[in-house]
């Protein structure tokens, strides 16, 4: 009764919103906000989200618009630059709002960048999506109108490799990561999670960006005596770690690295071997998707549209995709593009749609709840496969990880 | 007086000329001051967007206060950038972790900064570029430092969020208040006694201990003047980012930007780092606008011509091509 | 009013000044004569407080200025000029002259007009809005000089004046350092090659050679000694 | 075990202190001739790294032969960027100073371009050496950094030669002892700085492709890093001190390497950089300089 209620009330604010002269959306279409990085540290994850929100905006338009109020609008999307650059994106931010004038908007990657954008949105009350920030404190600062419409929170993402890590019947737990934000965090998660596994945390190691060098660091894991070597940083640095470990004969049992679902680092051929890694997005992860396009038509769509892209769509695109879909389901059931009437309608939709990233489920404070992570390992013939959870896995995962001296 | 000197006092004419030239020149300031505080004070009335007029003060105040070690005693910090970094966590971390209310942190960040001015006032027996690559290091290590304190003070890499202290309105104002004081600040140096000192010192620190200056004295007001006014700056764009990693706080960035503006308005006067920072300010937000993947070349190309061209920037290359009116550019 | 003591000053295990010592009345010239790498500039550079003597004292006016950094040294009263000026080149030649007024309480008005008379002196008034480094080699002496006398020194420390200065300043400059004792009531300490000014300024002459007194006294004893024409002629 | 692993990090610091000192030496000899303090060379090195890995995707070529190739490119890059850039560079008012402005404006525009032209994502040469380690009782040693140690070792000797033993070597030594006296004996001083850029850019382009050996992956970014430790290491070395740059990169790549076994990497940096600072306060020429360099 009350839910009806209040849901009377914010269908009637929408209404007012609507007709209210100089309103948003007057002139016959939803214009979000964006940016991305031309350059600095986010810029390549930066611009491969793009690209899946751009597949999404190019999906709208071509259906006709999204239905608001009873009209079909189209969609534009405005992108400014950030530069990796928290000053830049309060400012771009505003601009977008203000000067752009925006009706809603898209974060910029990394949690950095959002909270300062999320800053900027907060104050001229605008509805901002969030696809790739992940910090969990983001969302205890009280912002009413952020949703992280696709990306689940740090903290949670070393479960699943987690999980299978135990299943497999490992002890001991090496964890190396580069001191940024993102890394940190997932180390940090890793960390607990280890314990709460039963499994014994023996290294923890920090490097500070820029480091070259890691034989030493290897060496440290190996000495430790762990079973599971768990080194949370960018391709790069996972890049070199692989090789490094190769030159100097390093093995560990269970090897799982964060970006090695990612082309970039799959570039680098059969040294990546047997690695495990984790994807929302492969062949042979499809989600019985109710919002937006399924895998294939989305692989389709980002063929047709980036022909010249140099890597294929990878979990950002899909990241980013995911948070477009879901936003026109929550623009289209809000029917409006005030922020609390579009947060309202983001909680209402709350379990209600899954994209193909996976299933939506978000709390008061807009974090997202589900977004499952599924583990892959990347096994020779086969490429990358699903191995984890059962529900999803389509091989069983080779452990241990055989030796460099016996492949 | 003039008679017992034998006839060689300064002609009557001359020497009220001499004093009206001083009076013009701080007068031109006070104007140039007043034209760039006014506009801003009434920016918020005008425009909601604040952030491009909150930049604009953030780069004029950093400029400004650079020009006070750089310009006035020919320091070339290359890592200043350190001073806004420890300003801002000082302002985040006494804020977010210790409570204290926002003005009261900024205070703290203010004494923050001078405080590591103090620690780091050795480095200035160094000379050149020794000097340079010696301040660098120190702005990695502060930043190292940074990350490596206990998460649950600053936050470890991922930093720190001050959502709830979100003001724009008010941080915009304080910053205004700031903005005159540093205008004011520099102002008062310059046109002080202690301006020349400082200017002697620069040109010769040898000749101005010679004719009675203390140079390390001298030095040490510029040096912790300089870096109490970044440190504060830093706190206030934290507040109103309101979001604060070690990346940010303390990306040698801000040091090139700030080089870069405060040289090309030109170094040693009041009026080429306000001019420099409006200028290139003005320009970078265009080029973003315009070519954003090639901006930072320009921003590369831009010091080198610079340092090239006109090594003394727009100021300094003007007084130099009209001696005759550079004595009333403050 | 000035009285250096057995001074000795060591760079490494060179000896640059192996215990000079001389005296300087109040408002008298002493010539400094001596070859190069006598001594003469090490001697003035420990006198002034920006090398420190290995041993030895320097007194002023009855008390050591042993330890004394430069610029308390300078506010004793002990001016200074280099062979090769070393002005402020990038500022004005008011504010080049107003530099020794930052500390102490002297007017605006003051230290303008005495900044204006010693410009008149040294008839570069009308350039007073230049930039020092805009003058020729000789102006840039005579400014100089005018910033060091515009402090009313006790002591002034000239190293080598008329080098590099044309005749015609020269004869300025000869006029000025004639009127320092008297008219400007300071004693002066005075280095240079030139042995006529040397001898035509000087109430008394010291000799410098290999870091030690070679001779001391009026001009006409110098120009007879033997010691100092085989120092200079024999070397 | 932990023996084992101070042992192994005290040997890798000499095999990287080495390599490292390569990047210290074309530092070196730039800024003791021309007094250049060039902060773009890290952008070079990253350039050189490029270079190996384009030669090797479009030519085929191995990054051993790409060497001599990327070196001959590079010095005559640099032999360019001295009429272009250094040698407007005398007419400034602080000639150091500005030299390391404008070193700092060109690392930016490299970036950008680099950035622009290759894009964030990390790359890596694409070979393997054949065995890929040996080992020594409980040693490790990966193959390639003792090919890597081993070119070094050729280059610093013909460096060595070619200062103490050829007539524009001494004469370049010379320079860095004393500028002016040069020119007055008839040396041609505008040629040797213009050769000197070149050499120390080839250098710089030979160290991107042996770093780009033994660490494997780089990127745009990298090369901030490479400049830094370079300063390091001239500064522990002494400014402008061709050997002295061997001297520091030792230094520096073993206080590195065995602060990482006993503490971890960030305190390494932290300890070098420490290092760094104590060194310019209280030798300023550095430990292998000698007072008449400054």
């Amino acid at each position: 009764m009350l839910k009806q209620l209040r849901n009377a009330a914010l269908a009637a604010a929408a209404a007012l919103a609507f007709t209210a002269p100089g309103a948003d959306a007057a002139d016959d279409k939803i214009r979000i906000g964006m940016t991305v990085s031309s350059a600095g540290n986010f810029a390549l994850a930066s611009q491969s989200g793009v690209r899946g929100v751009e597949i999404w905006v190019d999906e709208v338009n071509k259906a006709g618009g999204l239905e608001v109020g009873g009209r079909k609008l189209p969609v534009e999307l405005v992108k400014l630059d950030d530069r990796s650059d928290k000053q830049m994106t309060a400012r771009v931010y505003e601009t977008l709002i203000t000067d752009e004038k925006v009706d809603l908007l898209f974060a910029p990657f990394g949690s950095t960048l959002t909270a300062a954008a999320a800053t900027a949105t907060e104050r001229l009350d605008k509805f901002l999506v969030i696809w790739s920030a992940a910090a969990d404190t983001l969302y205890d600062q009280g912002f009413k109108n952020i949703v992280s419409a696709t990306q689940m929170p740090v903290s949670r993402m070393p479960v699943a490799s987690l999980d299978l890590a135990k299943e497999l019947g490992t002890k001991k737990v090496a964890i190396v990561y580069v001191d940024e934000p993102f890394p940190a965090g997932l180390a940090t998660g890793a960390e607990a999670a280890a314990k709460e596994r039963g499994l014994e945390v023996v290294l923890m190691e920090r490097y500070p960006k820029g480091a070259k060098d890691f034989s030493l660091i290897l060496q440290k894991a190996r000495a430790s005596g762990a079973d599971v070597f768990f080194p949370t940083s960018y391709e790069g640095d996972l890049i070199s770690m692989v090789r490094q470990m190769r030159q100097m004969n390093i093995n560990f049992p269970y090897t799982f690295m964060v970006y090695a679902s990612t082309p970039q680092f799959q570039a680098i051929g059969e040294d990546g071997d047997y690695i495990y890694s984790h994807t929302n997005f492969h062949p042979t992860i499809n989600w019985e998707v109710n919002a937006g396009l399924n895998r294939e038509q989305f692989v389709e769509a980002y063929d047709r549209l980036f022909p010249k892209a140099e890597y294929p769509a990878d979990f950002q695109t899909v990241l980013a995709y995911g948070a477009g879909a879901i936003a026109g389901e929550i623009i289209e059931k809000a029917g409006s593009t005030d922020a609390a009437v579009l947060k309202q309608a983001a909680l209402d939709l709350s379990g209600e749609l899954t994209v193909l990233a996976g299933p939506y489920k978000i709390d008061e404070t807009g974090k997202q709840l589900a977004m499952p992570f599924p583990v892959v390992q990347l096994q020779p013939e086969k490429g990358m496969v699903t191995v984890w959870p059962s529900e999803v896995a389509v091989a069983e995962p080779i452990f241990p990880i055989p030796a460099w001296t016996d492949r | 007086m003039a008679s017992s000197l034998g006839g060689v006092a300064a002609p009557a004419e001359g020497r009220s000329g001499d004093a009206r030239v001083g009076r013009i020149r701080i007068s031109l300031w006070i104007v140039v001051a007043l034209g760039v505080v006014l506009p801003l004070l009434a920016a918020p009335a005008l425009t909601e967007n604040l952030s491009f007029s909150f930049y604009l003060m953030l780069w004029i105040i950093l400029c400004t206060s650079f020009n006070l070690v750089a310009g006035f005693t020919g320091y070339m910090p290359f890592g200043y950038v350190a001073f806004y970094g420890v300003g801002a966590y000082a302002t985040g971390v006494l804020h977010k972790t210790y409570g204290l209310p926002m003005p009261g942190a900024l205070v703290c960040a203010a004494l923050a900064g001078a405080a590591v001015s103090l620690l780091l006032a050795p480095t200035l027996r160094l000379k050149g570029v020794y000097f340079g690559i010696v301040s660098l290091a120190l702005a990695v290590i502060f930043r190292l430092v940074v990350s490596m304190l206990p998460e649950d003070i600053t936050g470890g890499s991922m930093g720190l969020i001050l959502a709830r202290a979100n003001d724009p309105q008010t941080t915009y104002y304080v910053t205004v208040a700031v903005l005159a004081a540093c205008l004011a600040a520099a102002g008062w140096l310059a046109f002080s006694r202690t301006g020349v000192a400082l200017r002697a010192v620069r040109d010769d620190a040898d000749a101005a201990a010679i004719v009675g200056i203390d140079v390390t004295r001298t030095r040490l007001k510029a040096w912790v003047l300089a870096a109490t006014f970044p440190a504060v700056v830093g706190g206030l764009e934290a507040w109103y980012t309101n979001a604060i990693d070690p990346e940010a706080s303390f990306n040698i960035l801000v040091t090139a930007k700030v080089i870069v503006y405060s040289m090309a308005g030109g170094l040693g006067t009041l009026l080429g780092p306000v001019l420099g920072a409006g200028a290139l300010y003005g320009i970078d937000h265009l080029i973003w606008q315009k070519f954003p993947v090639l901006n930072l070349m320009f921003l590369g190309i831009i010091i080198m011509v610079m340092i090239l061209v006109f090594p003394r920037g727009l100021v300094g290359s003007f007084a130099q091509r009209f001696p005759l009116l550079r004595r009333y550019i403050p | 009013m000035l009285r250096v003591t057995d001074l000795t000053k060591t760079f490494g295990g060179l000896k640059a000044l192996g215990g000079v010592s001389l005296h300087i009345p109040e408002k008298r010239v002493l010539g400094l004569l001596g070859m190069n790498g006598s001594g003469k500039t090490t001697l003035l550079n420990c006198i002034n407080g920006l090398y420190e003597p290995s041993s030895g004292d320097i007194q002023l006016q009855g008390t050591s200025l042993l330890g004394l950094p430069t610029h308390k040294i300078a506010a004793r009263g002990v001016g200074r000029t280099f062979q090769v000026p070393k002005l402020f080149p990038r500022m004005t030649l008011l504010e080049n002259l107003a530099a020794p007024f930052t500390t102490g309480d002297a007017s605006d008005a003051e230290v303008y007009e005495r900044s204006a008379e010693w410009l008149n002196r040294v008839e570069l008034y009308r350039l007073r809005h230049n930039y020092a480094e805009e003058l020729s080699g000789g102006q840039q002496k005579l400014v100089e000089l005018a910033r060091m006398m515009v402090a009313q020194p006790k002591l002034v420390l000239l190293d080598e004046p008329f080098a590099g200065v044309n005749p015609s300043l020269a004869l300025l400059i000869i006029r000025l350092i004639e009127a320092m004792p008297e008219r400007d009531g300071c004693s002066v300490l005075l280095v240079s090659h030139d042995l006529t000014s040397v001898y035509q300024l000087s109430h008394n002459i010291v000799v410098l050679h290999e870091g030690r007194v070679l001779a001391e006294g009026g001009a006409a004893e110098i120009r007879s000694n033997p010691d100092v024409i085989e120092a200079y002629l024999g070397a | 075990m932990t023996a084992d692993l101070l042992l192994q990090g005290l040997i890798n610091g000499l095999i990287l202190g080495l390599i490292y000192s390569l990047i210290g030496l074309s530092l070196n000899i730039i800024f003791g001739v021309l007094r250049v303090v060039n902060f773009a060379h890290g952008e070079f090195i990253i350039l050189g790294a490029y270079a190996a890995y384009f030669l090797q995707r479009l030519l085929g070529l191995s990054p051993f032969l790409a060497m001599p190739v990327i070196f001959v490119m590079f010095a005559l890059i640099g032999w360019a960027l001295y009429f272009v850039l250094v040698k407007r560079l005398a007419r400034s008012d602080d000639p150091e100073t500005a030299s390391l402005l404008v070193m700092f404006g060109l690392s930016i525009t490299l970036g950008a371009l680099m950035l622009f032209f290759f894009e964030a994502d990390a790359r890596s040469l694409d070979y393997m050496l054949e065995p890929p380690f040996l080992m020594f009782g409980n040693i490790v040693i990966p193959t390639t950094r003792l090919v890597a140690l081993a070119i070094t070792l050729v280059i610093t000797g013909i460096t060595a030669w070619f200062l103490y033993r050829t007539f524009p070597g001494k004469a370049l030594r010379a320079v860095i002892m004393n500028r002016s006296a040069v020119a007055t004996v008839g040396i041609d001083v505008e040629k040797l700085s213009a050769m000197t850029f070149g050499i120390g850019l080839g250098f710089a382009g030979v160290t991107g492709v042996l770093l780009a050996m033994i660490f494997p992956a780089f990127s745009p970014f990298a090369g901030a890093d490479y400049t830094l430790i370079g300063f390091i290491i001239i500064v522990l070395g002494g400014l402008g001190h061709p050997i002295g740059a061997l001297v520091g990169g030792l230094l520096f790549g073993v206080t590195e390497q065995v602060t990482v076994v006993l503490a971890d990497n960030s305190v390494a940096l932290l300890v070098g950089f420490a290092l760094m600072i104590a060194v310019i306060f209280f030798r300023p020429s550095g430990l292998f300089g000698r007072q008449q360099l400054r």
